[in-house]
């Protein structure tokens, strides 16, 4: 039915079943949308969100959802400035990955604010000093850059190309996509970072404060290179899965290879220099505002030191040393554990930044406040996951975003 | 229908690109485009500058049709007769009934809109719903005090001369906002002349700034209004300090 | 149509063009922010001419002055007054919210008649013509049949013209049913009539006390006039002693030099225990208890025979050496005072008790003294002609009043509305055919609601006054709103506990809102109504010109400030004050100062259920405004459930914010447990001043109202309600 | 966020930040100019593969 | 010219509560509500939603009975000055929705501006700021007693303490027409200072030596305004927040209780 709009020399399933599946995910998507809708008309009363939990899960999905989007930005870097040229067969794909996650994040804001029609006064009124400013304008510029980078891609749609117009654009696009990418990758760091100063800067929060150089707290830092590490590991962990749904080989191996090694060495240099700064902040920061560590991980039910324990150790350690290793990367258990690991790592240190500096009480005669999401809150989080399967099936059913599937299929 | 439709321009676009066109026809057709450029130019235009402006405002009178160039002829003391400052530092505004009862007890003339204010309001004890034509927004905090007495600012400046107005201009109201046109400006470009011409924020900085540029300490004010008659004696303004710093937004806004 | 798509391409640009060259979206755009940064459903207050009207608050007895601050016609803001020699400048959270009173959803708009079952909440508004005629028609039947006696009225106060007019109705009317709502009041002028032979209140010079020794009194907590005694406190802190007596870390405790946890019940004996250390040390004031006393020998021998620091130290469970130091502390201050009245005094509480520690301040010579008890007199401005009962109110007002105050058993007692559900329910004294009720909410504050309901239930025709719509308008038969307090002329005379006297002056700061009436005006019509002599008895053509009339010349003052103070005042001196048979103090010694036994069996029951108060917990006949009930902390109000206090230790496998039944002998309610180390293990704390079932949806339904919980205990000797708890028990939900 | 604004201060954080986004924002607009111009450069001049085809 | 400088010298607005007077009577709180149009819901018992500008906490010394104590403790905004005015909300407000006024030392925040990202939230450590989750909505007839002077709030727009802003503001202007630039002590004072049974706040210029707050609190300029008087502290000034709150307590206990400590840690936080 719809084979004229599919890419030619490659096999996608039924369009029935196409349609199947789109209306299911699309049935989350709408109970998602309902959410939102009562959340932007009736208030964020709908939320369980309160005065201590002014930040909770949309700020935290916000965050991981950018840092898992992160293998855009650094796959761009890695194959348009430092001339990885095989990664131009994942690149496609972590194009897409990023665009979802970050279109994603800017919905979730423009829910998460309280008067979502004044939401352009960031840009407008903004505040320079504010860590969230530089969040917005680099989110937002760097969403139009990963806007530009997709672009080309529609364009490459068989019917599509067929207009001329179109056709040149997605040519002279390409031609000058390394500017693009380096502008993204600009952008890129800056707001990875600033979204991880947006908690560093916090000195009236202990747990979150860190020290830093000139206006960039530590977290500033660590908060790109853990995108940098962990975006690279999402962006395989979904090409594996959209492998083992459409059940053919979508990616060469020796792509996936070079992507997780790069990745393993990040994330192995973002593990100790994450080990350095919790030791110096636990030693020196914190016992310097009369906390010790354990203040922050005892007296509550949820916030315990296993979540310390499970951010470090187990999605930072423990992937890092598979993914440096080469029997650890080519073991594709291995391979797929550490990498969902990896994600999974950035998830849980984004959830910590956000809801455990939260929860920490400061004043001495206040206890820790315990929040659960709304199923509004839940359904909203869970939207841009529907919106972004919804996307990678449509994308990946009539655009060419994997180059070699042609060339593996013929093979195979 | 739609795909007949699509037929036909793929048709007309295989022979526009293909062959090679005539000159006659394309000019034709340039001619057309041209004029429907023109139309859809000429329309919108008149749209946004004749037709928005009076879906954008509603036009209301003035429940009195008020002359003051006869009353400021009648008092003393100038605007401050009736708009004066009380005792607590507050800014009266327009009067009250109770002010106006002063002298309009009963009918001082003939002139049917002072026999229907003391008929309507004054007997009846009915206080005038004045359409304010300053009023700003509820978040402005506005110091008449600080502008007047310490900034030494004559009215005109920022109300224009609704003193010598011998008639209540129509009052527009912004459909949208609920606020009076005065504080966009009569001018819907936003373009303005005079100091009173609009009472924007950005009005606000503007007059702050230029004070800034001239220095602390403003002798004279900064606009020609030497010939305009004015009120009451402008005080010597040597001590005149005015607010430059870049100060705390609550200081204008509540 | 060949060029069509591109044509319409063309007109699109054009118009595109066209429009961004006109003002069109800038100003659109300019507009709907503007429109986004003030949605037009957010109010906008009107501004205006700001001016102040100076009043008195009667939302409490307290009669603090107020500076009503107004913009046009609206009031803004209750202040408090300064100057005003109660509370001077300072003011309370009830206070402060009494616009919410004025402008609430809890007024009763106009004239109501039920026309439901009682409490159903179906009203008729009816006009003022046809409420008074219905009224007058009642009452008129109850006096044709003899019966004029089965009226009652439960009044909030018994002083200042609106009550007086009430009495003066009743009386004239033929009804000797006049009943002020209880409270410590009752036991203080009992004790000052028994011990010092006066009529008159008790007074405090709290101000210049030095030691203030407290048998569990909320000193801070709303006890006497709360403002004023606040201001005390902030003065003890600077030079003076405080010492709380209480079984629990009430606010007064925490605030206090030093806390001394009592066994509750017990503090009669304790004070008793002090005068033994007083009296063997002879550290009393030689002087007034040799001349100015009598039956010191039979009160010294009681006490040391009886009440050993030992022996009490058993009975309270402080320390022997606790009490003795209490004692010279106490006797070794210039000026010592000790007080009692648990909470904020609602409760009237044992004679004995308050005549123990009248004792003190007798022993150490501070009454009428400096920093000590004053007798204060009611002002005496109303000066009304007596009246003249006709027949019928004659032979109405011989017969015994219903509560039996004032009867054989208690003598001495002027009211006992306590005793007056069981009255009614009984049936062994006459039947209540009509009551009045106002400025009190009988149904919410008098313990045992149930037993309360009933007796309401009982009484065929009642007639509330209230401007609120409380529980007790709810349960009546027909409601006369009054104006609230800020819509009305009245004279507040001395607030509780001050020891000067004073009058105050609650003038309308706002011209009425609704069509409600003034009380006093309400009366004055039914008496012209009924005509005869009890007409002729109110010669005043509205409430205004009485109390212009009443207060004569102090009236100006009274408008002009807002108060007017005897400045004439000084306390009486010891020679002329007592005015009992010896002329003399007497040490009132009726035998064994008995304990009240509180209610339920400790079997059953195993813990003691007590009332707390709270300054942010309207427990009076006015209920918590929403911006009170804001303020009540969650260990206190959680959502719709009261969270009762036990000691960690007696909390006996409930944790913290466990749901549990709290059963007494009297009901059982569901509750959440809250740990609180300040409270003797085995007593369990609930807080007074919630469950209200009338009112607004800000207060009504939250939390459980105490009296439900506990009944009333009859003090042996006054017969007022003596009951300081309740055995209870807590049960797992 | 504009120069004329007059909240906007000339300070070293505002040149750098709004320098930084202004050099973002100029790329990126630059960019997608160019290209979408050429592209109509070179569609007029009759270019692209599939046309005509 | 140079007069008229030294005349207008900054001020630094502050409060000074005596927690030993302080009787948790909640006037403070009520008062602060009325006078800034604070709006109030049907359960106000979640403290997490509830918006209370000037919130009194109670604290426990922690210890059994009888030997158990207890202390209120107001909270209204610190004010914080921290280092230049860079307090922590407002270095992080986006949209420059709250600002630091130099010449009063308060803390703004306009709601018309604010859009709610409550990022200031995360940022104060005193909980004083607080989010409108629902529309206001006053009964019928409630709204007449809304002044004038604050504008009430919208949904989605955080609001806090402005120490009664609008007193100053209508003090100047009182001020201006007398012909003054100066303000007396007593022309501006907070509505709970103000309502204050107790008499527990102080309000006035730390800056100014003539003030009350200064005179008790005895702000220290070499170390960030810490106070010389014994019994004075503040909350949290370990974090380097330097509020302009001060509390006055006589006992120990309390006055530990308003920083962190690490066990056994001397007391020179507190001297």
């Amino acid at each position: 039915m719809d084979s004229a709009l599919i890419p030619e020399g490659v096999k996608r399933c039924s369009f029935g079943k196409f349609i199947f599946w789109i209306i299911v995910v699309g049935a989350v998507l709408l109970w998602g949308v309902f959410a939102m809708l009562l959340c932007w008309f009736k208030g964020l009363n709908q939320t369980n969100m309160n005065d201590a939990y002014g930040f909770a899960v949309w700020i935290w999905a916000d965050l991981a959802v950018i840092a898992l989007g992160g293998g855009a930005f650094f796959t761009g870097l890695l194959r348009y400035i430092f001339g990885k040229d095989e990664l131009k067969n994942i690149i496609n794909y972590a194009v897409l990955i990023g665009f979802i996650c970050y279109s994603s994040a800017l919905l979730i804001l423009a829910i998460d604010i309280g008067q979502p029609l004044r939401g352009w006064f960031i840009f407008w009124h903004a505040n320079v000093h504010s860590m969230l400013t530089e969040v917005a304008f680099c989110l937002s510029c760097y969403f139009a850059v990963l806007t530009i980078e997709y672009i080309p891609l529609i364009l490459e749609n068989r019917q599509v190309d067929k207009v001329p117009f179109f056709h040149n654009l997605s040519h002279n696009m390409h031609g000058i996509m390394a500017i693009f990418a380096a502008t993204g990758a600009f952008l890129s760091f800056f707001h990875q970072g600033s979204l991880g100063g947006v908690a560093g800067v916090l000195f009236g929060r202990p747990f979150a404060y860190r020290e830093g150089v000139f206006i960039w707290p530590w977290t500033f830092f660590l908060f790109t290179w853990s995108a940098a590490a962990c975006g690279p590991c999402f962006t395989i962990f979904i090409t594996w899965i959209t492998e083992k749904i459409t059940r053919k080989k979508l990616v060469k191996k020796n792509v996936i290879m070079l992507l997780a090694k790069i990745a393993g060495w990040m994330l192995a240099t973002y593990t100790i220099a994450k080990i350095i700064d919790t030791w110096y902040w636990a030693a020196v920061t914190v016992p310097s505002k009369g906390f010790t560590l354990m203040d922050f991980y005892s007296n509550n039910p949820l916030y315990g030191i296993w979540i310390l324990v499970l951010e470090i150790v187990i999605c930072g350690v423990v992937p890092s040393i598979i993914l440096i290793t080469k029997k650890g990367r080519e073991s594709s258990f291995l391979l797929i554990s550490a990498v969902f690991l990896g994600a999974l790592g950035a998830c849980v240190n984004r959830w910590v930044m956000v809801l455990q500096v939260m929860a920490v009480p400061v004043m001495t005669f206040e206890s820790w406040p315990m929040y659960f999401p709304s199923w509004q809150e839940i359904a909203t989080t869970i939207l841009p996951v529907a919106y972004g399967i919804i996307l990678i099936m449509i994308s990946y059913r009539y655009l060419p975003i994997f180059p070699q599937e042609r060339e593996i299929e013929q093979i195979g | 229908m739609s795909t007949l439709d699509d037929k036909a321009e793929e048709t007309v676009e295989q022979v526009e690109t293909t062959k090679c066109p005539e000159k006659e026809q394309k000019n034709r057709a340039c001619g057309i485009i041209l004029i429907f450029f023109v139309i859809g130019l000429v329309g919108s235009l008149a749209v946004g500058w004749l037709i928005f402006p009076k879906l954008l405002y509603s036009q209301k009178k003035q429940p009195i049709d008020f002359n003051h160039v006869v009353h400021v002829a009648a008092v003393e003391d100038g605007c401050e007769s009736c708009h004066y400052f009380r005792e607590d530092g507050s800014f009266s505004g327009v009067p009250k009934l109770a002010q106006c009862v002063g002298c309009h007890e009963e009918a001082q003339g003939e002139n049917p809109e002072e026999l229907k204010f003391v008929e309507e309001h004054v007997t009846k004890g009915n206080e005038v719903p004045w359409l304010v034509y300053s009023r700003q927004p509820d978040c402005v905090f506005f110091s008449h005090a600080s502008h007047i007495k310490m900034g030494k600012l004559d009215c005109v400046v920022c109300h224009g001369h609704i003193g010598e107005s011998k008639h209540s201009r129509v009052y527009e109201e912004n459909r949208l906002t609920g606020y009076s046109r005065d504080i966009w400006g009569k001018n819907l470009a936003g373009l303005k002349k005079d100091t009173w011409d609009r009472m924007k924020m950005d009005d606000c900085a503007e007059c702050h700034a230029e004070l800034k540029a001239k220095g602390e300490t403003v002798t004279t004010l900064p606009w020609p209004i030497n010939w305009m008659p004015r009120p009451y004696e402008k005080p010597a303004s040597s001590q005149v300090r005015v607010n430059i710093q870049k100060d705390a937004c609550f200081v204008c806004h509540k | 149509m060949k060029v069509c798509r591109r044509s319409f391409l063309s007109l699109i640009i054009g118009g595109a063009a066209g429009t961004a060259l006109s003002p069109l979206p800038l100003k659109l755009m300019d507009d709907s922010s503007i429109w986004s940064q003030a949605w037009p459903w957010t109010p906008v207050p009107e501004d205006g001419e700001v001016s102040h009207v100076g009043s008195i608050c009667t939302l409490c007895p307290g009669g603090c002055g107020i500076t009503v601050r107004k913009v046009n016609d609206r009031a803004i803001k209750i202040e408090g007054m300064k100057g005003h020699p109660v509370n001077n400048g300072g003011i309370c959270v009830l206070g402060l919210s009494g616009l919410q009173l004025l402008y609430g959803p809890t007024r009763v708009k106009t004239p109501l008649k039920r026309v439901g079952a009682r409490g159903e909440g179906r009203w008729e508004k009816i006009s003022w013509d046809e409420a008074i005629a219905e009224v007058v028609k009642k009452l008129g039947g109850l006096r044709e049949k003899g019966k004029s006696h089965t009226v009652a009225c439960i009044s909030g106060t018994d002083r200042g013209t609106v009550a007086q007019l009430l009495g003066r109705f009743l009386t004239v009317y033929g009804s000797p049913n006049f009943i002020r709502i209880p409270s410590i009041q009752d036991s203080y002028e009992l004790t000052m009539h028994l011990m010092q032979g006066v009529q008159a209140s008790a007074g405090f010079d709290v101000e210049n006390a030095d030691f203030v020794l407290s048998f569990g009194s909320g000193l801070i907590e709303g006890w006497g006039s709360p403002v004023r005694m606040i201001k005390a406190n902030s003065k003890w802190k600077e030079r003076g002693k405080v010492v709380q007596i209480e079984s629990r870390l009430s606010n007064t405790a925490a605030k206090a030099d030093k806390w001394v946890p009592i066994n509750p019940g017990t503090e009669a004996a304790l004070a008793l225990a002090i005068a033994n250390v007083i009296i063997q040390k002879s550290l009393y004031n030689a002087d007034f208890v040799k001349n100015y006393s009598s039956g010191f020998e039979e009160f010294k021998q009681m006490v040391l025979n009886e009440f050993s620091p030992d022996d009490v130290s058993g009975i309270t469970g402080v320390s022997a050496s606790t009490i003795e130091s209490l004692a010279k502390s106490f006797a070794g201050s210039s000026k010592p005072l000790a007080v009692c009245g648990r909470g904020q005094g609602e409760t009237p509480g044992s004679l004995n008790e308050f005549m123990a520690v009248h004792t003190l301040n007798a022993l150490v010579g501070n009454i009428d003294k400096k920093g000590g008890v004053w007798t204060v007199p009611d002002p005496d401005y109303i000066k009304w002609p007596e009246v003249e009962m006709d027949r019928i109110a004659a032979n109405g007002m011989s017969k015994a009043r219903i509560d039996g105050a004032g009867s054989k058993r208690y003598p001495d007692t002027r009211y006992l509305l306590d005793r007056l559900p069981n009255a009614i329910n009984s049936g062994k004294e006459y039947p209540v055919e009509a009551l009045f009720v106002a400025g009190a909410n009988p149904v919410y504050t008098i313990p045992d609601s149930k037993a309360v309901k009933e007796a309401f239930n009982k009484v065929p025709f009642v007639v509330s006054f209230s401007s609120y719509m409380d529980e007790t308008a709810v349960n009546s038969d027909l409601i006369l709103p009054n104006h609230v307090f800020l819509e009305r002329y009245e004279d507040v005379p001395t607030p509780v506990g001050l020891q000067k006297p004073i009058i105050g002056l609650s003038k309308p700061v706002v011209k009425p809102l609704f069509n409600t009436k003034h009380l006093g005006d309400v009366i004055l019509l039914m008496a012209k109504a009924f005509g005869g002599q009890i007409a002729k008895a109110f010669p005043w053509d509205s409430y205004e010109v009485c109390l212009k009339e009443t207060l004569g010349n102090k009236w100006d003052k009274l408008i002009n400030d807002g108060f007017w103070a005897d400045s004439n005042f000084r306390p009486a001196v010891w020679g002329g004050a007592f005015h009992t048979p010896s002329r003399k103090f007497e040490f009132v010694n009726k035998g064994k100062a008995e304990s009240i036994k509180i209610e339920g069996d400790e079997k059953a029951y195993p813990l003691i259920l007590m009332p707390y108060d709270s300054m942010r917990l309207a427990s009076g006949f006015i209920g918590d405004p929403p911006f009170v009930i804001k303020t009540v902390e969650d260990t206190v109000l959680k959502g719709k459930e009261i969270v009762v206090e036990v000691n960690p230790k007696s909390a006996r496998g409930f944790r913290e914010g466990d749901q549990a039944i709290l059963s007494t002998p009297k009901g059982s309610v569901k509750v959440r447990v809250h740990h609180f180390n300040g409270i003797m293990p085995g007593l369990v704390a609930l807080p007074r001043g919630l469950g209200h079932t009338a009112y607004d949806e800000y207060l009504a339904d939250k939390g459980v109202n105490f009296n439900e919980l506990i009944g009333p205990v009859e003090d042996p000797v006054s017969g007022l309600n003596a009951a300081w708890g309740i055995r209870a028990k807590l049960t797992r939900a | 966020m504009l120069p004329f604004s007059f909240e906007w201060i000339w300070d070293l954080s505002h040149m750098v930040f709004m320098g930084g986004l202004w050099y973002a924002l100029t790329i990126i607009g630059l960019g997608m100019t160019y290209c979408i111009i050429k592209a109509a450069v070179d569609t007029c001049k009759g270019k692209g593969g599939h046309c005509g085809h | 010219m140079k007069e008229q400088h030294k005349n207008t010298k900054a001020k630094k607005y502050g409060m000074v509560i005596d927690l030993d007077k302080c009787t948790g009577c909640g006037a403070c709180m009520a008062a602060c509500m009325a006078e800034n149009n604070v709006p109030f819901k049907k359960d106000e018992s979640n403290k997490l939603d509830s918006i209370t500008w000037m919130r009194v906490y109670s604290l426990t010394n922690g210890k059994k009975f009888p030997e158990a104590d207890m202390c209120y403790i107001p909270r209204p905004c610190m004010h914080c000055e921290a280092h230049n005015g860079h307090a922590p909300c407002v270095s992080v407000c986006p949209a420059v929705a709250t600002d630091y006024n130099h010449e009063t030392g308060i803390v703004s925040q306009i709601y018309t501006r604010c859009f709610g990202c409550r990022y200031c939230m995360a940022a104060c450590p005193y909980h004083a700021r607080y989010f409108n989750w629902w529309d206001p909505v006053w009964p019928d007839g409630m709204e007449k007693y809304l002044s004038p002077n604050v504008s009430p709030r919208m949904r989605g727009v955080v609001e806090k303490c402005s120490f009664c802003f609008h007193r100053y503001q209508l003090a100047m202007n009182k001020a201006y027409v007398e012909g003054r630039r100066e303000l007396e002590e007593d022309e501006y004072q907070t509505s709970c200072t103000q309502a204050c049974p107790a008499g527990a706040i102080i309000f006035g210029d730390l800056n100014n030596p003539g003030h009350a707050v200064n005179q008790i609190a005895k702000p220290d300029p070499k170390h960030g305004g810490r106070p010389m008087n014994p019994h004075a502290f503040r909350l949290l000034e370990r974090l380097g927040t330097n509020p302009k709150v001060y509390y006055l307590s006589s006992r120990e206990w309390v006055r530990r209780a308003g920083d962190n400590y690490i066990k056994d840690e001397g007391k020179q936080g507190n001297h």
